[in-house]
């Protein structure tokens, strides 16, 4: 089986990932901001913020070891390599197999894993908070995440998401059943959680009561702070990615038209769903930690429900 | 090749001999000498399985044993999944043998020559039954080895005794495996006695003649006898205690290894011995298997997330990871099919094998990774470690290694098998429709709660062990391992990232073994189809798609993005590096500040309350006002439901029974006579007359 | 040569009985106890030696087959061990004043005349010589039981000699029966007929069955009390428990293994004249009820030497199983049990022996931490403990397994779970002693002084002798109960 | 060659098995030591009675001998060794049953019934077997021990091992016509020798703890 995308094709698409990520992230801050009536910063903020992260000195914690120092190296790569296994502007397998939705689950698992031991390792108790808090969702998250990629792989037969981005075809919206529709539901529901917003985490602040992610990055300064960050934004996008490539793919298409209709596509897929993640930002309150899996629980039933409606 | 076997019990031989002689002279040299042998012998079995495996196909090695039974031929029948098993033996021996005589002297500097000489004895027999175990070609020799493993791998456990806690964890353990045995003897005898021999070839075809009920109840029997020794919930309460208390490099031993064991057995008796001749396996095999693969994999993890001693944390995963190996040899049970060969069982097994070395190597690489923070603090308990990462790098960064690999994470081992899994969990759900489908994707969203737990573990176990400030003196004047040590952890280490980064080159190791339990196209043939770079699965019925990853490549890649991520981590500018005291909202940070491991599982331990039935005790000293607090005393433990519910309770019952019994014996003598005569009369009236 | 040895065999250890009346010196009574039983082991090897080469032999009511001679190698490779054992035993015993100098000749009189009649049981052709002897092994043990002389020593020897002899009177009657029943059919009157076992089964098939029946159930429910079968077995524990160690060695070891032979001559009548399954039967159910019954009193045990009089009734159960389950394999690892449980139930007692010296008590909630104080004992006590509970490399294992098989291969299945349910939890209770006993800190009041050597020497030959049946069957052994087995299963 | 036809023996062995019995009864019912001492003396008398009366009918010399041991040991020595051990000991002279001697009586009358059973059950050899000789005996034999069983004094046990023993005595002379005779002297050696040990442990006991041996019962469980 040779794959449609080669290697080259494969490697832009991620570093466009990377580039237009931060952007995305902007995109939802402006929207919250004018859904709050507020004129908000503009949608390259981010870009900025990185920028003078990269530029300035390091503040390290006397605690650390020799391993908070290489932290965000390994979650910035794995986050990125993350990147390269979803399809962005063109469908089917690549030319060269290199991972499949597993291992897209598995790389932002790794990152998430290597963040929460980052922030054990100066010691405070914000850091130790922000990890135990983000490895109490992300494995109640995670079988939800699996039951949702495999309710369309059973139809597929592959969990390779450029396979079954192909497969799905490009008339996907003519082809949607109910499974599908629920999938999607189950997906919807674990967003927030994925990409840590409002209702399971809050983006924007650091208190205490509030915080999962922020409150690992807490003793990250500078550069480190920056790859962090360019991380967290990667990971977004690449989360939105994976829905669209589950749910709403476009087909392979030769040439550079086909490509650039990709492009137009993606672009609006990614849009769409930030717009629906500022929304419900803007429109739901912080769940209580302890509420989280109760509103996890409701991604499950409808991701059960779609694989039994797929499966029976 | 032919002398491999002789060899290896040599060594083993001489090891537990010389264990024994030279102590009377020095208790050190002797364990030295004991371990050396160990390590040669564990050689030798490296040497022998790789030639096997990687040797012509098919081929089988035969050695009959001299006769020590005349009711019973003995042999070594060595094919396949015997050198297969006999590898992961080995391999995990090897490090055990090395990291051992350093890990004893400095855990137990004061112990006498009669332990040393006892440990190294008890050390050698172990490592030559598991290791004849899996070469066994009769059942007698099998039982013998069997036993003998349990045997030895007890008197280890006991060897270590300070209060008395390692003797009642030892029984515990004994008494388990005494249980099991006794299922599998019935087992193996009733096709002893259908075959008039013991050899497995007899056994093969007496199996072939039995009816279908009969067939299914010997493999319930050989399924709990297997699966008590494989701690396979709720057969599993012997093995967080017993693990531990074992010296750490055998606690690697018992946990990477004589775990698998049992698996082999399982392997051994199902798929070889009693698989009907024509037609798949019997419906409930498989189902039953996938069902407790799946429960132990949920329950061990869970459970092993709430515990503080960190050698108990780590033989609580063992539970969760042989319940993964049972998914995939349940799902290779469902769905194997004589008739079409199933490239779809071979993936299920090849996952369930491919775990069995992974979790090997990396649960041994933790084991020998705590037993070096034991024998530098002789602590276990986590909460009172900390700030080791600083003080013992070289078992900081290679216990970090170990914990990304057993949590499934890519690049390392343990994700090609939860993949290759995952896989299987897949094909069978695009082949079963209805519940059955529904159960085995439910199965993999169990496999995907299970590796995500694992992650929490292994950030609390390591962050709270190595990470942060050290939260008792022990732990702040730890001196990193000596160089044996760090040596045995290297090579365990080392397999662990060759077998995620270029997992296919290890495919060829697997082919004897899958091909001989399948009858199939052996593991390669499926799997790295695609050449060793690409691991692929076809997995609709008609073979055409399929998932492929290549873990190279994603390795390859994850380090050039590390490289690229470096530069950018360096910063744009050469800006000025500062150390500061972390930030504790203006307070002087001590170790205080850190977070526990009791803290960082508490919201774990509540979203899961009604699996561990927490208990909480809280008490306040108030210096004479209630307003005015002195100290909060907090305790906290969790319940094992299958502990307290099952197994307390039985011995709860038993014992009562047993003083109630003994306590109605008056010890009157017309009593004792009244016994005879009512004896005689009974019998004569039932036995007498009724006949 | 081997005739006069039959002859021969019983009368050495009433020689040497009656040389020890001579003298009071411990010492010279050791050395003549020693003495007299190497002569013994010796002349008993002749004697095997022979009857391998020419068959069985007989010389008047004496009679030696393959089946007798594995009893008797094990009563006199048992008294050899014994003797050995009793040196540095009595030296100790003596000196804490459990044994009284003056009267040490009696002692060993005594027991070097239990050991005549015991070889009188093993040897005799004659069933009335049999039941007479068997009367006499429990004259002799009953004096020997109650030799310390203290209340509870008098209270165990009187029910033992008590019960044993309502137990062994039924045995009369079983005998009476078998012989009404052997008249008959032989047609001979009154006194004219011999009680001879050769004769009888020379014309058992046309015994009439429905007298055998009877006469067998009083037979096993008679001598199965002199063996310790439950419910018969009430007295046992009270007996071994409060016997010198040596003598409950000799007790556990080889006494009731002679009643189990007596039951095995009568099985093979029983077996000929109604079929074997009737007398299988019988054993099934009486093996099966020791097994469950000793069970309780096991777990709830404190103290040692009760404990290890419980297991032999566990054990005799077993071998009782290992007859009935029947045929050649269930016969020979029956056999083969017999052997095992008396070399390991030995050891057991001399090295539970050795504890109760060091501690100065029985009760094991008392002995704590014996590997600290005496690592050699305690580790022998630990390998007694583990053969016991039937785990390999040890030999009760290897018997058990064929027991296992007997019972599988003929189908016992619910006699089978029964059995190893038992099996389990006695091994959990008897694990829980032994752990107790040998891991922990020692009590301050145990004696620490070096262990003596002659009781090490004993128990040495002993385990070896455990821990290579255990390992290997020897090709000599292997023929005797190849041939045994052939005597009771024709 | 016999004087007495056989009907006429099996008439007097079941006539002297029905006194047999009765003595059994005799020695359940007594309230105290020495009724039961005499019974089981009477008891061995008609034994040796049964004896005699066999010895005329086979001719068989040992069953003469035979008769005239148990006379001397089981009907006069033994009972005067008991006697005289009672007035020694001077202990109260009541038997002290364990359940009430009626019920001791019922089981007895359920033994026997089933002794009688048991042997109708065997068919075809009966015909070999002296009259009712085999259940009587086997009736004899269990009620000595029910006695044993039923009594707390040990010279009550010990009487009742006594009357046990007459019955397999009576048991093998009536159903065999007697066993070999150097089988039957050594029986009566073993017995007289328990029963020697069994007093002195008796009088032991009593000399050193002033109690009854068969009432102690320090060791159980």
């Amino acid at each position: 089986m040779i794959g449609d995308r080669p290697l080259a094709l494969v490697l832009v698409e991620m570093i466009l990932l990377v580039l237009v990520g931060p952007l995305v992230t902007g995109t939802i801050q402006k929207m919250k901001a004018r859904l709050q009536c507020r004129q908000g910063a503009g949608v390259f903020q981010p870009y900025r913020d990185l920028a003078k992260l990269f530029r300035k000195g390091t503040v390290q914690a006397d605690t650390t070891s020799g391993f908070f120092w290489s932290i965000p190296v390994l979650v910035l790569a794995a986050t990125v390599a993350a990147g390269a296994l979803v399809p962005v502007i063109r469908a089917g397998p690549p030319a060269f197999p290199l991972g499949d939705a597993v291992m897209l689950l598995g790389l932002l698992a790794l990152a998430r894993f290597l963040t929460a031991v980052g922030a054990l390792d100066a010691g405070g108790a914000f850091g130790g908070m922000g990890a135990s808090r983000e490895m109490t969702i992300a494995p109640l998250v995670e079988p939800v995440l699996m039951m949702v990629v495999f309710s369309t792989a059973v139809a597929a037969g592959t969990t390779e998401l450029g396979a079954l981005a192909a497969h799905r075809g490009t008339s996907w919206f003519l082809a949607w059943r109910a499974a599908d529709f629920l999938g999607f539901a189950a997906m919807l529901v674990l967003l927030p959680a994925e990409t840590g917003r409002i209702p399971v985490d809050n983006p924007d602040t650091h208190l205490e009561l509030t915080m999962l992610h922020e409150g690992m990055l807490l003793e990250h300064s500078g550069p480190g702070f920056g790859c962090m960050a360019l991380a967290s934004h990667t990971r977004q996008i690449v989360t939105l990615s994976l829905v669209s490539a589950l749910f709403f793919p476009i087909g392979p298409a030769g040439g550079a038209a086909g490509l650039l209709l990709g492009a137009g596509a993606f672009a609006v897929k990614i849009l769409v769903l930030a717009t629906f993640l500022a929304l419900v930002e803007s429109s739901y309150a912080k769940l209580r930690l302890f509420r989280v899996p109760q509103y996890l629980g409701v991604g499950f039933v409808c991701a059960l429900t779609a694989l039994a409606l797929r499966i029976l | 090749m032919e002398s491999g076997p002789g060899v290896i019990a040599a060594c083993y031989g001489a090891g537990a001999l010389l264990s024994l002689l030279l102590a009377r002279w020095s208790g050190r040299l002797a364990l030295v000498v004991s371990h050396l042998a160990a390590a040669a012998g564990a050689a030798a079995g490296l040497a022998l399985s790789l030639g096997l495996l990687l040797g012509e196909p098919g081929r089988t090695l035969i050695r009959p044993l001299p006769n020590f039974f005349p009711f019973a031929k003995l042999s070594l029948l060595i094919d396949g999944l015997s050198a297969y098993f006999l590898l992961v033996v080995s391999v995990v021996a090897v490090a055990a043998a090395i990291y051992g005589p350093a890990y004893l002297r400095a855990h137990s500097p004061d112990a006498g020559s009669t332990r040393q000489a006892a440990q190294g004895f008890a050390l050698n027999v172990f490592l030559g039954c598991m290791a004849f175990l899996c070469c066994a070609g009769d059942a007698l020799t099998f039982l013998f080895c069997w036993e003998g493993m349990t045997l030895a791998s007890y008197v280890l456990v006991v060897s270590d005794d300070r209060d008395g806690e390692n003797a009642r964890a030892g029984l515990l353990y004994m008494v388990m495996a005494h249980g099991g045995t006794a299922l599998l003897l019935v087992a193996f005898l009733a096709l002893t006695e259908r075959a008039g021999a013991f050899d497995f070839a007899a056994l093969r075809a007496a199996a072939a003649g039995l009816d279908g009920p009969t067939r299914t109840t010997l493999f319930f029997l050989a399924l709990g006898g297997f699966a008590t020794k494989a701690g396979v919930v709720p057969l599993h309460v012997w093995l967080p205690r017993a693990h531990p208390a074992a010296p750490s490099h055998v606690s690697a031993l018992m946990s990477g290894v004589m775990l698998k064991v049992a698996i082999y057995g399982l392997l051994r008796f199902t798929f070889d011995l009693l698989a009907p001749v024509a037609g798949p396996l019997p419906f409930s095999w498989g189902w039953t298997v996938l069902f407790v693969g799946t429960t132990s994999a949920v329950l061990g993890v869970l459970y092993a997330l709430q515990q503080h001693d960190l050698k108990r944390l780590l033989a609580f995963h063992s539970v969760e990871n042989i319940g993964i190996i049972l998914i995939g040899v349940g799902l290779a049970m469902i769905l194997w099919r004589q008739s079409t060969g199933g490239a779809l069982a071979t993936v299920a097994l090849t996952a369930a094998l491919l775990h069995t070395v992974n979790h090997a190597a990396f649960k041994g690489l933790l084991f020998l990774g705590a037993g070096s923070v034991l024998s530098r603090t002789h602590l276990r308990n986590i909460e009172e470690l900390g700030g080791l990462a600083r003080r013992m790098p070289w078992t900081a960064g290679l216990f970090l290694l170990g914990a990304v690999a057993i949590s499934a994470l890519p690049p390392l081992n343990g994700f090609v098998s939860e993949w290759l899994t995952f896989q299987a969990l897949l094909g069978g759900a695009t082949r079963f429709h209805g519940p059955a489908g529904l159960v085995i994707v439910f199965s993999a969203a169990m496999l995907a709660l299970t590796g995500g737990l694992a992650a929490a573990c292994f950030a609390k176990a390591f962050g709270v062990t190595f990470l942060g400030r050290p939260r008792t003196s022990q732990a702040e004047h730890a001196t990193e391992a000596p160089p044996s040590m760090i040596a045995g952890m290297l090579w365990l280490g080392a397999l662990c990232v060759a077998l995620g980064v270029a997992p296919g080159y290890a495919m060829r190791l697997l082919d004897a073994p899958t091909a001989a339990l399948l009858h199939g196209p052996g593991a390669s043939a499926v799997v790295t189809a695609r050449g060793p770079l690409v691991l692929s699965t076809a997995l609709t019925p008609s073979g055409t798609n399929g998932t492929a990853i290549s873990m190279t490549m994603v390795a390859a890649l994850l380090i050039a993005l590390s490289a690229i991520a470096l530069l950018l981590r360096r910063g744009v500018r050469r800006a000025p590096q500062r150390v500061a005291p972390t930030w504790t909202c203006g307070m002087t940070p001590t170790a205080r500040f850190d977070y526990t491991a009791t803290a960082f599982a508490k919201p774990l331990r509540l979203v899961f309350a009604a699996l561990y039935h927490p208990r909480r005790e809280v008490t306040r000293e108030t210096a004479g006002t209630p307003y005015v607090v002195g100290r909060i005393h907090y305790a906290g433990e969790i319940v094992d439901l299958a502990e307290t519910h099952i197994y307390h309770r039985v011995e709860r019952e038993i014992s009562a029974l047993s003083q109630l019994i003994r306590a109605r014996s008056t010890g009157r003598i017309y009593g004792y006579i009244g016994f005879v005569l009512a004896a005689l009369f009974v019998a004569l009236l039932l036995l007498g007359v009724a006949y | 040569m081997a005739e006069t040895l039959l002859w021969v065999l019983p009368l050495v250890p009433t020689v040497t009985a009656l040389l020890m009346l001579t003298t009071r010196d411990r010492r010279v009574l050791s050395a003549i106890d020693v003495a007299g039983s190497s002569v013994l082991l010796a002349l008993a090897l002749i004697l095997a030696r022979d009857v391998a080469a020419g068959g069985p032999r007989a010389l008047g009511v004496f009679r030696v087959d393959a089946l007798g001679l594995v009893f008797l190698l094990l009563v006199v490779v048992l008294t050899l061990a014994v003797s050995i054992y009793t040196v540095g035993w009595l030296k100790q015993a003596v000196a804490v004043g459990n044994m009284k100098a003056e009267y040490l000749r009696s002692y060993f009189a005594l027991v070097h005349a239990f050991v005549a009649t015991m070889i009188v049981t093993v040897l005799a052709d004659n069933l009335g010589v049999l039941w007479i002897a068997m009367e006499g092994t429990t004259i002799t043990s009953a004096v020997l039981i109650g030799y310390h002389g203290h209340h509870h020593g008098l209270e165990a020897a009187w029910k033992y000699i008590i019960v044993t002899t309502i137990g062994i009177s039924f045995g009369l009657f079983g005998t009476v029966l078998v012989y009404a029943a052997y008249a008959a059919a032989a047609g001979v009157h009154g006194g004219a007929g011999s009680l001879s076992w050769s004769a009888i089964m020379q014309v058992a098939p046309t015994l009439d069955p429905g007298i055998i029946r009877i006469g067998f159930i009083f037979v096993m429910v008679g001598y199965g009390t002199k063996a310790g079968l439950a419910p018969m077995h009430l007295w046992l524990p009270d007996a071994h428990s409060q016997a010198p160690t040596p003598v409950s060695a000799l007790l556990s070891g080889v006494l009731i293994k002679c009643a189990l032979l007596g039951i095995i001559r009568f099985q093979t009548i029983a077996a000929a004249a109604c079929g074997p399954a009737f007398p299988a039967r019988v054993l099934i159910v009486f093996g099966l009820t020791s097994v469950v019954v000793a069970t309780p009193f096991i777990l709830a045990q404190h103290d040692i030497k009760r404990l290890l009089g419980y297991h032999s009734v566990e054990h005799v159960g077993i071998v009782a199983l290992g007859l009935g389950f029947g045929g050649p394999v269930g016969t020979y690892g029956a056999l083969l049990h017999v052997v095992n449980h008396g070399i390991t139930k030995a050891l057991a007692f001399f090295a539970a022996g050795k504890a109760i010296a060091r501690y100065g008590t029985r009760d094991m909630r008392v002995i704590r931490g014996l590997l600290a104080v005496a690592p050699i004992g305690a580790t022998l006590l630990m390998l007694a403990a583990l053969s016991l509970a039937g785990v390999p490399p040890f030999s009760i294992f290897v018997s058990e397994l064929m027991v296992l098989r007997a019972g599988i291969g003929h189908g016992h299945w619910l006699a089978i779970a029964i059995f190893l349910a038992m099996v389990v939890v006695i091994f959990a209770g008897l694990l829980h002693h032994a752990g107790a006993m040998v891991f922990g800190e020692p009590p301050a009041t145990a004696s620490r002084e070096p262990e003596a050597w002659s009781p090490l020497i004993g128990m040495f030959v002993l385990a070896a002798i455990m821990i290579l049946l255990g390992l290997t069957i020897p090709a000599s052994l292997d023929r005797l109960l190849q041939r045994a087995t052939e005597v009771v299963v024709g | 060659m016999s004087p007495l036809s056989p009907d006429a023996v099996h008439t007097v062995i079941d006539d002297l098995g029905a006194l047999l019995l009765f003595t059994m009864i005799l020695i359940v019912a007594a309230g105290q030591i020495y009724r039961a001492i005499y019974s089981v003396a009477a008891q061995s008398l008609l034994i040796s009675i049964a004896g005699a009366v066999l010895a005329t009918a086979t001719g068989n010399p040992d069953l003469w001998v035979i008769a005239g041991i148990t006379l001397a040991v089981k009907a006069i020595l033994l009972p005067w060794v008991l006697h005289r051990v009672v007035q020694r000991m001077n202990v109260r002279r009541e038997v002290e049953p364990v359940i009430p001697i009626a019920a001791t009586l019922a089981l007895a009358v359920a033994i026997v019934v089933v002794s009688f059973q048991l042997s109708a059950s065997l068919g075809p050899v009966r015909q070999a077997i002296t009259g009712n000789a085999l259940p009587v005996g086997i009736a004899l034999t269990l009620t000595g021990v029910l006695v044993m069983a039923t009594r707390k004094t040990a010279l009550t046990q010990m009487v009742g091992l006594f009357a046990s023993e007459n019955g397999i005595f009576f048991t093998a002379m009536a159903v065999t016509q007697g066993m070999p005779l150097i089988i039957e002297i050594g029986v009566i050696l073993d017995v007289i020798l328990a029963a020697l040990v069994m007093t002195i442990m008796v009088l032991r006991v009593r000399s050193t703890v002033d109690a009854d041996i068969a009432d102690l019962d320090r060791l159980r469980g």
